[in-house]
């Protein structure tokens, strides 16, 4: 008898609950999803399908229906990574796999050996950001500033003729380096030294004329 | 002189050194060997060479054109023929190279013929296009167009002539004020009348009484009425834009706006005399005065001409034995050169012949202990520790919302910090990396644009093909009605003939370029 | 009154939830990486918790106590904290954009908290009345919310130190909580 | 070869200089101990900062870290405090039990100097006096004063009990009497019957409180530490036990009592003070000196354990960061002249 009791209670509250919740589902119902958008923002856009996926955006649904891991991404790196992991509040990994303080790999940008060009236009349409620019049968060229370094051009090339190389650097890309000590010091001081010898040879020069 | 000074918070006193350097009046340097003029030389673009190997070329004349409204044009600092257009070493703490016109002088200085423009008769954009074009930058050290600070006029009221020359060992300006206040009242004059302010504040540390002096002379005996030449209290950094405006006006320019915004404008007095220069006597900027100090026999000012080898110049001075390298600036805020034969530029008001004794290297850093000595020192009242802890943990987002874009890296935090910890260099690291994010994430949203316009692209072509295969295999289909009995092979195999022919060229291609490659390999090898 | 005060007072500090009752840790830890998610989860725990120590009070004496069902209500409870969670999660997806952005992830959490379970029964334990739960429930949220705030702030600043790479995250956390826990050692007796 | 950085000026100062400061801040107050209880706390002092070194120097080793850490001198003011805090005659493996506490767990866990949340020495006296309520409430009775050997033999020996030789501290006898329900006379009677206790604290204690009050008189000149956090400290203290004096005087002591007694002087110009696990910005170290002030108190007086200044700290060191965050001050150019407005320009 106490058991039937004890069914018929349950019974009652989980139909209750159930139908509270399931009128909810249906008149609460809302659409579409914010964080997608916001894990494409912290992706690098490079769309180089390094991650296994179609692009940036696709990977970002992925990660969004949490069918994705956050480090898959070798372009945006630990940072990308780590700010995939404050944002969706889960563990942060480090993409390469080996320890976090490995040096980044330095960004690369295609750059066509115009010489070999055919003009098959196979780069242009593998470009995934439009940066290839050139006609059928006419040479082809990379537009630097366009080139996110996906390396996807490289492939296609029939002839082989596209390199990646890193990007220069410039006064407008120098960083300051971070504050350690540096062990390769010991060249940076013989050019010194190098210099000082030269700073005494001007002296004596001067001298000279005095 | 009764005027009411105002204090900001923070700043140190460290020795000044400045006796070393300041006896002596400003030398002309003789001729160096040859000269490298970087043609980037202001805080825009660079500028572009207009000159080639193998041209002559005379004092003043114009070698770089200005790149943009930001960038300011380049002169030729003697006479002489252009051995090198190529980059070469700058005088930036990258140690990068970049584009330098390479003068070899013929030792006669030949000015080229020089016209004082009739300024007073020139529209005001016209005055700004001739002071661009005279290559006039600010002279204090970050190299900013002039002609760019006195575009917008509208509603100043304040001009600040910065004399303050607040870091130590440095003397030029000091000595500039005391032998040439004349030209600097007249060319702070000039900057008044084409600003139209009403107040002209002149700001001098008050440990440079003489330099006070001459001034005040040269305004009364330019009778001068809307001049005051202000003694300020010397504490570092007093010669800071923001710390100087705040001593003598009391207002505090807000952290995101400019001295402008306020109506007040600021010129170095070294800018103020390159003004004069070039309108009153049409010159362009080819030199200016070095202090040369430090672990030196003999310091003093010289009057160097830009591109002059630093090395060369410092031997002026007579460097001793145990120099290591130089810096170009004060000892506060000065970059250590890349190499020592680097060019003085027109932002090179010090240089300083370093040298383990003179400044020892500091200690090990420590662990920062949080005792918030940087941050009572910080004139920009900021936190400094909070800044490093979070610069150190490269947690950029952290570093922002404690005002990181606020330092100016005056480096008082790192001169009080018991811990010894480089504070300024963590400050210039995050605030690169910071600007460099910035880029990435334009160019990360200009390629998703891109991306999705492709994507976008692919699709409506995908259509627009799919709608002409419906069409054509409709078209084809009532042919194929209509023609039941004909031969239908015919069409197909020309389709697959033409496919065929372009599989071919395409081969034909490789294999041609196969061979190329082939062959400059073997060349290579 | 004063008892209600006390009550509180009690409940906030000196019978802290997380770090004197250990209940809760899982979104002590989960949720207390960053100050911003920790003042959300703390919203949201709070909001929750006071209504489920109401509710299951209810349960408890018009449902479970007449019907002598006493040895369900854990059951019940799950299952009716469960379901008020869903409920407001998806009222909230509904009525509130910006209150969904704010507790939204951290709602379907809360389901799996042990402190939402811990302090109905608790109270039942105690034989609170209903005003008295209602006090206890929302001064235990208020006490999580406090700590876990708290929390993360220490632990902004530990993930940016230089820890042992065997100690980083979570163990460090863990440590961080237990000294937190020693701390509040320090509330015995001031609830009476 | 060094970093080279500006500025290559460089003001005379190190973090071992402000150790030392500290150091020396102390040695009035650790004379006027020795004086009343004898060479035993010379011992413990040596005896903590033998063990603070050797489990720094562990700790760097296992890491592989250089050693060069141990002269910064924060471990030996960490291992002072312990010593000071703990009873003189504790048993030696008590005082190095608090020294692991505090050097290894709250200070390098967290990465060592700069980094540990939690002030060590007070985590130290909190574990010690959870885990070993009898032993660390172990106080010399006052004026009893023990020949040396004997002393040696209490802190070194195998079975120290010398419950005869202590006896409970003034702010114990009066929580004690507070709690028995027998009680009705008043403390002021309760202390004077005992004659143990001194003037106003408890005989000799205000005089070692004194001499730390003027070692950290000495700091708050020498700008090692700022004003704010021992004023708020002593301020909030005195605010709220003369509250509670004025409403009872009969069961509250008054205000003196309380700053010359227990921890009270140590606390707010030592330990209080720790600027890594206290708050960095003015306003912050004001409230994180008048919070633990007022929770010392209550503690002390209400709460469970016979002083509060070490669970008071504590607390606060766990509420340090986020005052910070709420307390940063404005920075130049957003007060004067310029409207408040949000960060995030540029």
């Amino acid at each position: 008898m106490e058991i039937l009791t004890a069914i018929v209670v349950m019974a009652l509250g989980a139909l209750t609950l159930g139908a509270a919740l399931g009128y909810a589902a249906i008149r609460f119902k809302v659409e579409g999803d914010l964080i997608t958008g916001k894990i494409e923002a912290i992706l690098p856009q490079t769309q180089c399908g390094q991650c296994g996926f179609a692009g940036c955006k696709p990977y970002a649904e992925a990660i969004a229906r949490d069918e994705a891991e956050i480090n898959l991404c070798p372009p945006g790196g630990d940072e990308g990574a780590r700010k995939l992991a404050d944002l969706l509040g889960r563990e942060f990994k480090p993409v390469s796999g080996g320890g976090d303080g490995e040096a980044a790999k330095p960004k690369l940008t295609a750059i066509i050996r115009e010489a070999e060009c055919i003009g098959c236009t196979l780069c242009i349409q593998a470009c995934p950001v439009d940066a290839i620019v050139g006609a059928a049968r006419q040479m082809h060229t990379v537009i630097d500033a366009l080139c996110t370094g996906c390396e996807l051009c490289v492939k296609p090339c029939p002839v082989e003729c596209i390199d990646m190389a890193p990007v220069p650097e410039t006064l407008a890309t120098w960083k300051y380096a971070y504050p350690v000590i540096p062990i390769k010091s010991v060249e940076r001081a013989s050019d010194v030294s190098h210099n000082v010898a030269a700073m005494n040879d001007a002296e004596s020069s001067h001298q000279k004329v005095a | 002189m009764l005027q009411k000074l105002f204090k900001f918070k923070g700043g140190i006193k460290p020795a000044h050194h400045k006796a070393e350097s300041r006896g002596t009046p400003i030398a002309a340097a003789p001729l160096p060997g040859h000269l490298v003029i970087p043609l980037s030389q202001s805080a825009g673009e660079a500028a572009q060479p207009v000159v080639a190997v193998g041209d002559k070329v005379l004092k003043g004349q114009f070698i770089g054109k200005a790149e943009g409204w930001l960038s300011s044009a380049v002169h030729a600092s003697t006479s002489g023929t252009v051995i090198a257009v190529e980059p070469r070493l700058m005088p930036h703490p990258s140690g990068l190279a970049t584009l330098s016109v390479v003068i070899l002088p013929d030792g006669e200085d030949r000015w080229m013929p020089l016209q004082a423009p009739d300024y007073k008769n020139m529209s005001l954009k016209s005055v700004l296009q001739y002071l661009q074009d005279a290559g006039v930058v600010g002279m204090g050290g970050a190299g900013f167009p002039s002609h760019v600070k006195m575009q917008d006029s509208a509603a100043l009221g304040d001009l600040v002539i910065n004399g303050a020359e607040c870091e130590p060992y440095i003397t030029c300006d000091d000595r500039l004020m005391r032998e040439r206040a004349g030209e600097i009242i007249a060319g702070s004059g000039i900057i008044r009348d084409l600003l139209q302010v009403k107040r002209v504040l002149i700001g001098i540390e008050d440990n440079k009484p003489e330099a006070i002096a001459a001034m005040q002379a040269a305004v009364e005996a330019a009778g001068e009425t809307t001049f005051s030449v202000v003694a300020v209290p010397t504490l570092y950094p007093a010669g800071g834009i923001r710390q100087l405006i705040r001593v003598l006006t009391g207002k505090e320019v807000p952290v995101d706006q400019r001295s402008t915004d306020l109506g007040i404008q600021c010129f170095n007095v070294g800018t103020a005399l390159s003004v004069w220069r070039a309108l009153n006597l049409g010159e362009p900027v080819v030199s200016r005065v070095v202090t040369l100090t430090g672990n030196v026999e003999q310091p003093g000012n010289w009057e160097a001409l830009i591109g002059t080898p630093m090395n060369e110049l410092l031997a002026l001075a007579r460097p001793r034995a145990d120099t290591d390298g130089v810096i170009m600036g004060g000892p506060m805020m000065g970059i250590p050169m890349p190499a020592c034969d680097v060019p003085v530029t027109k932002g090179s008001n010090c240089l300083i012949a370093r040298s383990p004794t003179l400044f020892p290297p500091p200690p090990p850093e420590m662990p920062c202990i949080r005792c918030g000595a940087c941050a009572r020192a910080c004139p920009q009242e900021l936190q400094p520790f909070e800044l490093y802890w979070w610069s150190r943990a490269r947690q950029f987002d952290k570093a922002r919302e404690y005002h990181l874009s606020s330092c100016i890296e005056c480096g008082c935090c790192a001169y009080v910090c018991p811990a010894n910890i480089p504070l300024v260099q963590y400050f210039r690291f995050s605030k690169s990396e910071i600007r460099a994010a910035a880029r990435e994430q334009k160019m990360a949203d200009s390629a998703r644009a891109r991306f999705e316009f492709k994507q976008f692209r692919a699709e409506r072509e995908k259509a627009e093909k799919a709608e002409k295969l419906a069409r054509a295999a409709a078209a084809q289909a009532a042919k194929l009605a209509a023609e039941r009995d004909a031969a239908p092979e015919g069409e197909s195999g020309a389709v697959g003939d033409a496919a065929d022919a372009k599989q071919a060229v395409i081969a034909a291609a490789v294999e041609r370029a196969r061979v190329q490659r082939a062959e400059t390999d073997s060349r290579d090898a | 009154m004063s008892h209600y005060f006390f009550l509180l007072i009690g409940a906030v500090l000196v019978n802290n939830v997380v770090l004197v009752k250990i209940l809760g840790l899982c979104p002590f830890m989960g949720v207390s990486k960053k100050l911003s998610t920790a003042y959300g989860m703390g919203a949201a725990t709070t909001f929750v918790l006071t209504l489920a120590t109401g509710a299951s009070f209810i349960i408890d004496h018009y449902l479970l106590m007449p019907a002598g069902l006493e040895y369900l209500r854990t059951l019940s409870f799950i299952v009716t904290i469960a379901a008020i969670v869903q409920l407001t999660e998806m009222m909230i997806a509904r009525t509130s954009p910006l209150l969904q952005q704010v507790l939204g992830i951290y709602l379907p959490l809360i389901t799996t908290n042990c402190a939402v379970l811990g302090v109905p029964l608790i109270n039942i334990s105690h034989g609170y009345g209903f005003m008295e739960s209602l006090i206890f429930g929302a001064g235990s949220a208020l006490g999580f919310s406090l700590v876990l705030v708290l929390f993360a702030g220490i632990r902004e600043r530990v993930n940016a130190a230089d820890v042992p790479p065997a100690f980083k995250g979570v163990a460090i956390g863990m440590v961080t909580a237990g000294l937190m826990s020693l701390a509040f050692m320090g509330f015995a007796g001031l609830d009476r | 070869m060094n970093f080279i950085s500006p500025p290559y000026l460089h003001a005379e100062t190190s973090v071992r200089r402000v150790m030392n400061r500290v150091m020396l801040a102390l040695l009035p107050g650790i004379v006027v101990y020795t004086a009343l209880v004898g060479v035993a706390i010379i011992v413990q002092i040596l005896l903590a900062c033998f063990f603070a070194l050797l489990f720094e120097g562990l700790f760097q080793k296992l890491r592989g870290r250089s050693l060069a850490s141990l002269q910064d001198g924060s471990a030996l003011v960490t291992a002072c405090l312990i010593a000071l805090t703990f009873p003189p005659l504790s048993p030696w493996w008590l005082t190095v039990l608090g020294v692991f506490f505090a050097i290894v767990i709250a200070k390098q866990l967290y990465g060592g100097l700069g980094q540990n949340p939690f002030n060590p020495a007070m985590i130290a006296f909190a574990v010690c006096i959870v885990a070993f309520p009898a032993l660390m409430s172990q106080w010399p009775a006052q004026g009893l004063y023990l020949p040396l050997s004997q002393q040696m033999e209490v802190i070194f020996g195998v079975s120290p009990r010398i419950d005869a030789l202590t006896a409970a501290t003034p702010l114990d006898a009066i929580k004690t009497a507070l709690k028995m329900d027998s009680f009705t006379g008043s403390i002021q009677e309760l202390l004077k019957s005992q004659s143990l206790y001194g003037t106003f604290a408890g005989r000799g204690w205000e005089w070692v409180t004194t001499a730390y009050l003027v070692g950290g008189l000495f700091l708050v000149q020498r700008r090692v530490i700022t004003w704010q956090v021992p004023v708020a400290f002593l301020a909030s203290m005195t605010v709220i036990s003369l509250i509670c004096w004025l409403v009872d005087p009969t069961r509250f002591s008054d205000p003196l009592f309380h700053l010359f007694s227990g921890g009270t002087m140590l606390g707010a110009f030592f330990i209080a003070t720790d600027p890594v696990s206290g708050c960095a910005t003015p306003t912050g170290k004001l409230i994180f000196g008048g919070g633990a002030g007022l929770l010392a108190y209550l503690i002390r007086v209400f709460g469970g354990f016979p002083d509060g200044i070490a669970f008071s700290i504590l607390m606060m060191n766990i509420c340090a960061p986020l005052i910070d965050v709420y307390t940063q001050p404005a920075i130049f150019g957003m007060r004067r002249g310029g409207k408040k407005k949000e960060r995030e320009h540029e």
